[in-house]
């Protein structure tokens, strides 16, 4: 599979891990693809307030949800949910 | 067949407008509304509304795929709604009435685990936490996430308890 | 908790803002109205009053004896119903929406099975006919058995098919 | 059990079953404690135009639904219910 060493995902945080991190969107620079799993451990490694989201957070690409073995491309938007409370 | 973010109160009789028709003589309604539990005064919903649109539009398509012949609308407000009202509507007409009570369930029992929208309950002594479905709590920081939701809204209509200043109440 | 006939079309809004209550989250609303099914352009609902009456009120009493934190109202209309109008409403609300449901349905199942109502169909096409629960039909006789129920309601505004006059149409 | 020779049911007749007998209340004299089957069997035998009722309609006492052995009593209200079609 080609990775691509340059790549950067599209992170996009809401409600509590928005406040935890201190914004609702920013750009991770590293090498794609790669799982949700490990754009979320790149994420917590560079980010100190990330270190309360879960290893494996509710998460959605492209407006869809997906599992955390889900592989992100490069032009993704990777969306991390916390757990859900609408109604 | 709609799916609706509103900032503003929702309109139940046009939810329900959206839906009817002569030949579906069965409509059902579900409204939820915020309640004052443990001191909540309000909640502030903000969601992932690009995806929960999305979502909600295929939750609807999966209705429409089980009950061909039902007709599913649904709105959820977002920003702050005080304590007694709506905060989601589902509205579902079908020619009888078993589609339509179940089609409405099944679009608000997907909304719940489904759709991105968050609530931060807004409480009466001043303080804010982030809430989930399963009734677990997580406290906010004093800043609100969102610029159009003041962590004081209502305190001049609704003060908070503790310590008072020379009031005998 | 209340149960009545009523000879006007329904309030809704007025159903529901009878049951609700800030302490109850989750409403359910059921509106069952007129089908144009065969030909029916209306129908005309008649009663034992006293009976419907008391039938319903049992009926809200064992839905509070199910569900104790709900609070269930309901109401069906009499007399001349047109083809999409509204003949009954269910309301039922409760802290959560299991219970709301749940209270709604079992109300209107009941009503449909004991409460003493029936129907008398109003053709396109001038004949009446009496019509139950089961889709079991029986001719009419001419002459209604209330005086403000035409047999003729609605002609002019949907004229019968059959031999046409001239019209291509 | 006591039976009162010259007693009288309030009978009251609905929608389809009014319509075959003419009128929607009624009284008859009859023996009475009798079950509702037997208060219906005395009406077809009165009234030509009470054939078509079923031998064991649908019937309340007093405002509640019976079963059609249930005894009527003098005073009590009688009434003739077709299949309910509400809703």
């Amino acid at each position: 599979m080609d990775t691509d060493q340059s790549a950067a995902v599209r992170l996009r945080l809401f409600a509590r891990y928005a406040e935890l991190v201190g914004t609702g969107e920013l750009e991770l620079a590293m090498p794609l693809p790669a799982t949700v799993e490990a754009v979320v451990a790149h994420l917590k490694a560079q980010h100190a307030g990330a270190a309360l989201i879960p290893d494996r957070p509710l998460a959605a690409v492209n407006l869809r949800h997906v599992a955390s073995d889900h592989l992100v491309r490069a032009g993704d938007e990777l969306s991390l949910l916390p757990p859900v409370a609408g109604g | 067949m709609s799916a609706r973010l509103v900032h503003e109160p929702l309109d139940l009789a046009a939810l329900l407008a959206g839906v009817q028709a002569a030949d579906r003589g069965g409509t059902c309604l579900f409204v939820g509304s915020v309640r004052p539990d443990d001191g909540v005064v309000a909640i502030d919903y903000s969601a992932h509304e690009d995806m929960a649109v999305a979502e909600l539009e295929r939750i609807l398509a999966e209705a429409q795929n089980q009950w061909p012949e039902a007709a599913t609308s649904v709105e959820h407000r977002l920003g702050r709604v005080a304590v007694g009202e709506a905060s989601v509507a589902v509205a579902a007409a079908a020619p009888h009435r078993q589609s339509a009570f179940e089609a409405c369930r099944f679009v608000i029992e997907a909304l719940k685990v489904r759709v991105p929208v968050w609530k931060r309950e807004e409480c009466r002594d001043g303080t804010a936490r982030w809430a989930d479905n399963e009734g677990r709590r997580t406290a906010s920081d004093p800043g609100p996430p969102r610029s159009d939701s003041p962590a004081d809204g209502g305190v001049a209509a609704m003060p908070p308890p503790g310590p008072t200043e020379g009031s005998a109440r």
